[in-house]
């Protein structure tokens, strides 16, 4: 067992950090947030032809041929980073819709009742297990109504017929799916840990850094005590792909976005309250992540079927059990 | 990211398996938690036949008559014991856990040679006096004093939350050889005898209504020079260096069990009706979340300890502090799932529940852990 | 409207504080805990002689005459001082089961599935709407199993058969008892907040006394911060009379007790995880407590039923609503 | 224990919807929030009407020019304007609740002639200029600086968080009039005209993406010595005489209106079938607890208020620790009601729970209110 970061893994993931810093740094992100989240399909195409969105396809078709690990390494890159677009639902697509592994296709994706994200500028939309493209989906977007959408980096649309929901029976994909958006929410999480603490350094009140005061110190630990078990999940899921191994990522994921944007929030004080910081929207992209493929109550419910001595990854053994654990040394 | 084991570890695993299977049907049943000559037999046996079976110190180093085992496979060992039920640690904790490494990290060759071997072998069983009563949390500004006479120090003052200390032979102690000194620098590791004149035991009740812990009052207690481990006034560095030795490995056990409390508590809900209840379920499914994470958190720790030799980790608080709460909520949900019954002490769980209440508190409560990781983690500046 | 105690209820308060300190001060409590909560039936006929069951009996019945607000004003000192017995159920039975006024009679009730409180030493039980006394009592008693109590100053018995739970559709005296109830954890959640409060200035760790940092200062702040909308609600509730009030005063001195207690201990550290503190009698009773006479599900069930604009008593004006209401000033 | 209302109060309460109940219909349409002259003009208007009705100024005192109501008179104000959805106090909140009443607590009788009587007759529109950018819960740290030029100050520095700043004749201004003091010791409290040369207001826009704050920069501003309230560096005590007056008022109208909001998120849910979620349901249930409390809490504070006379109160931090925290709840449970609709900005409560998002920083945040309460009520001492 050697549960940690290989060399590769390493290389891949500050490769994609350096790429992302060169390509969406904060004047991009801060203009991509005046024009409403609208995608930069030169941006879109560049995370293309870095293999963002064909990671995971086979040499042979094209792909980069790496697995879920990989991915989940660069979508918590992209979390981080605040990287809009539907990316989740055009990696999915790669191989199935044309275009999309390139990055010359945007495509976004029906989540149960949800509203779509980016779909006035999307070239295909997945529905269930197909995708609706050309004339279809012209007719898709035209039966559609524009929400003044609450995260300012993505625009959203009600869909004519609110599709059922899908949370009841999911499929591989939608588990994929969920895990990669769980690894947004990680980089989302980290990165609002690190705002904090630097901010805390550096904000000076009452003669001292107010990192400096334990209100605001252990805040800022509770969000690490946060974010590192939700790394560990996500990253465990993606190595097993156990869809209840998945489902627990996604919920501490979506756990520790929200709420470590909301302490980062607090720590900043009333600047956090402003429209300039970032804060804001990690915060507003955090709560579209958590409803968005496989949310709370359903996540819940499906965590609690999971339980019981008699279920299969379960975790249990079937052997005796032994009473009450050790409560550890006194001294 | 590899969550599958070398086939060296696997096989540990499976003889490790095999032999637990041939030899915990064999133990005689648990003794009486009031029962602490009981208590200390059946553990000091138990550590007799891992040590027989070439278990006994398995982190140890080699060269102190351990197995030198990797991190990993010491969490193979705690799992699988959990999971087959086997004995814990018990008695011979302080011994094995920490008196034991800190002598074979900080100690002479003679003193290793004296200490070491019966505490393998379960002959011996150490206890701990760290804590005082005015030092809790600052354990630093602890009083009991050493005053040097010939060759022997002669002790008094008071010690609390000493864990076996009416069948220990042995107790690691710290005391203050130097009060002018700065609080950190003027402190001494010895191993006091217990059998030695001017010690009082007294059990301290806890709100459990157990009494797994001690006061234990020192009236010039006299211990020889040659029992300390360390340089004179170095014993606050002795004792860390081991304290803070952490391969990740420290709460497997603890994790493995709440995840098959956790399992238990889905089937008694099933059964008793209160499965129907959504806010309980949910509830419930949340925690699955969470010790699935611990338990991958654990994981992920050990493999960093393993990468990096066992650097002293900083992840063990994170851990800490999130799994003291868990378990918390862990027994709260248990009593939702007992309901009525959550208030009889002879159920299942519910003296749990009571000594779960300490797990904020003890080693380090949550409020110093979140400094710790505040300061040394992240590394936000010093204050209060 | 002047919703503050008279003078009149400011002395019946102070009297009985000055009489608990006086018949039950530490002493007599620890010795009640040795005894595993078995009553002193001197202590009985002390508070009976003191008004304490006849409080709310109209004079010409031989009763006190006064109210439920003087009533809770009593019960809150009564859990202040961790007073043992079952005190709710022989308030509520006096003038239906004699000697209860006078305290010659312990009465205790069966309440929905819960274990009955001083059932072996009880004159009467209160079951539903009536009472068992002499040979149906014995039978009752012959019947049950004592268990091992969680909290030292409760015996508690499990009764042969569960009586269905009452909280289904509580009457009259369910709500005034689930009032005192709720009296009792506000008075154990203002004294634990006192010893904490005490305790942090009282002992020094790291050069200072605890309550100097922050951590445990907030702490401290947060007690406070549930015992003081408790003692609105209890007190607003006890003038009311009003059902969904009622419940709404249980939940939150609930919670008041409850986790005031859980603080406390915190803040106690290692010596609050002993038996000889008395911060777990507070904990254990505040748990015992929250599960009797309304307990949380059943409680915020009911609340939830009284919450919509057409329901009574909703609180709602029927009048056109204007927008947001004001964020309070700038500056 | 008292909650009926006095025959008075009752009248009063009658009279007051009487007029409501015939005033509001004739209202004209509330104005965009982003025409800020169209919201002044509107505020200003519903201010003169109160004037013309005698309700205005009702808690000011009568020498000042109001109707010196009691503190329960106030209450039920509140109460009534907020449920017949009456204006609310908008524009005039800075010369109604802080700048008036300094002005007439410590104001000259010049001044109190010169201020009061425009703001109650809605003629004149205050700011309020104490937050800087460096100087948030530390307000005390603010560096704005007025130099003595003859009879008057020259100004310059930076403010924050200035609502109405766009529209307003008139700022209360707090300024650094001596650096070497000590740092509550060297701050004065002007009266600012908005159109004296050299102010730059820039609108601030929230995480709501609304403008109703502003930037304040000010650069070599003069200001008349007599524009001056209280002696010079003496104004931390003359503001704080007015910012800790508090008769329990501060929250009546909002509480109500959370009330009215809880109410209405249970129908919703009801309708959309979001009832069913027991989780959800049983969390709007603990709300209706939680606002019945607090709204108790109010009239309590409030009768507090009434017999001690309107003595600072400490029990407003408690208060606005709690409610900062239950609003905040209610508007992320009104998001679960909300469903998938919870994204659409222009759904009902959707820009509330954003606004609702700074009340747990607003007018000192809740670790600040923590200190408050812990030092100044519960007497644990000073620290960090």
């Amino acid at each position: 067992m050697d549960f940690q970061l290989s060399d590769d893994q390493r290389a891949l993931r500050s490769g994609m950090r350096d790429l992302l810093d060169a390509v969406f740094d904060r004047d991009r992100l801060r203009a991509a947030v005046e024009r409403g989240g609208t995608l930069d399909r030169a941006l879109w195409r560049e995370l293309g032809a870095a293999g963002f969105f064909a990671l995971r396809l086979p040499e042979e078709a094209g792909g980069v041929g790496l697995g879920l690990p990989e991915a989940v390494l660069l979508f918590e890159e992209a979390g981080r980073a605040l990287l809009p677009g539907p990316l989740v639902a055009t990696h999915l697509a790669a191989g199935l819709v044309k275009g999309a592994a390139e990055g010359e296709a945007v495509v976004t994706a029906v989540d149960g009742d949800l509203p779509v994200a980016h779909l006035a500028e999307a070239d295909a939309v997945l529905v269930g297990a197909g995708a609706l493209v050309g004339e279809p989906l012209r007719a898709f977007v035209a039966a559609a109504r524009p929400v003044r959408s609450v995260d300012p980096l993505t625009p959203l649309h009600r869909v004519a017929g609110r599709t059922a929901a899908t949370e009841a029976c999911p499929g591989a994909l939608d588990y994929e799916g969920a895990l990669l958006t769980a690894a947004e929410q990680l980089g989302s999480a980290a990165r609002t840990t690190e705002t904090a603490v630097q901010h805390a350094g550096d904000r000076t009140q009452f003669g001292s850094p107010i990192g400096s005061f334990q209100a605001v110190k252990h805040l800022c630990a509770d969000m690490l005590a946060r974010t590192e078990p939700a790394r560990a999940a996500v990253y465990a899921a993606a190595v097993t792909g156990d869809p209840v191994e998945i489902t627990a990522a996604k919920l501490l994921a979506d756990e520790a976005a929200v709420r470590n944007a909301r302490d980062c929030l607090q720590i900043h004080g009333g600047m956090g309250f402003t429209w300039e910081a970032d804060v804001h929207l990690h915060l507003k992209r955090a709560w579209l992540r958590a409803a968005a493929r496989l949310g709370g109550a359903a996540a819940e419910e499906l965590l609690a079927a999971g339980l019981g001595a008699a279920r299969p990854g379960s975790g249990s053994s079937a052997a005796p059990g032994g009473g009450a654990p050790e409560a550890g040394g006194g001294g | 990211m590899d969550l599958t084991y070398t086939e060296a570890e696997e096989e540990f695993r499976r003889r490790l398996r095999e032999w637990l299977a041939g030899t915990l049907p064999g133990l005689p049943p648990k003794p009486s938690p009031d029962d602490w000559p009981a208590r200390r037999a059946y553990d000091t046996a138990w550590q007799r036949m891992l040590y027989d079976a070439g278990y006994a110190g398995l982190h140890w180093p080699v060269d102190a008559g351990g197995r030198g085992a990797t991190p990993t496979q010491h969490l193979i060992y705690l799992e699988e014991t959990e999971k087959a039920g086997a004995p814990y640690v018990g008695a011979n904790f302080v011994g094995l856990l920490h008196a034991g490494p800190t002598v074979a990290a900080e100690g002479t060759a003679g003193q290793r040679a004296r200490w070491l071997p019966p505490v393998l072998r379960g002959d011996e069983v150490w206890c701990q006096g760290f804590s005082e009563p005015d030092a809790g949390s600052d354990l630093a500004a602890l009083r009991t004093r050493a005053v040097r006479d010939g060759d022997a120090y002669v002790i008094s003052g008071a010690k609390i939350w000493t864990s076996h200390a009416e069948v220990a032979d042995w107790c690691e102690l710290l005391v203050r050889t130097d009060p002018d000194a700065p609080k950190h620098r003027g402190i001494s590791w010895l191993a006091m005898p217990m059998d030695a004149p001017g010690i009082t035991v007294r059990p301290l009740r806890t709100l459990a209504g157990s009494t797994e812990f001690a006061e234990m009052f020192l009236d010039e207690v006299r211990v020889p020079v040659r029992n300390r481990v360390g340089a004179e006034n170095d014993g606050w560095r002795v004792t860390m260096v081991t304290l803070s030795f952490e391969r990740g490995t420290a709460f497997v056990g603890e994790v493995v069990a709440c995840r098959r409390t956790l399992d238990a508590l889905a089937d008694e809900a099933r059964r008793n009706g209160r499965w129907d209840d959504a806010v309980l379920r949910r509830r419930l499914g949340r925690l699955n979340a969470e010790f699935r994470a611990l338990w991958r958190l654990t994981q992920w720790n050990v493999a960093e300890s393993e990468r990096t030799g066992g650097v002293p980790g900083t992840g063990g608080s994170v851990f800490k502090l999130r799994y003291s709460g868990a378990r918390q909520e862990l027994y709260e949900a248990a009593a939702e799932v007992l309901g009525a019954d959550a208030f009889d002490v002879d159920r299942e769980w519910v003296l749990d529940r009571l000594s779960s209440l300490s797990y904020t508190i003890a080693a380090g409560t949550s409020q110093i852990q979140r400094n710790i990781v505040a300061e040394r983690i992240l590394g936000l500046p010093k204050g209060r």
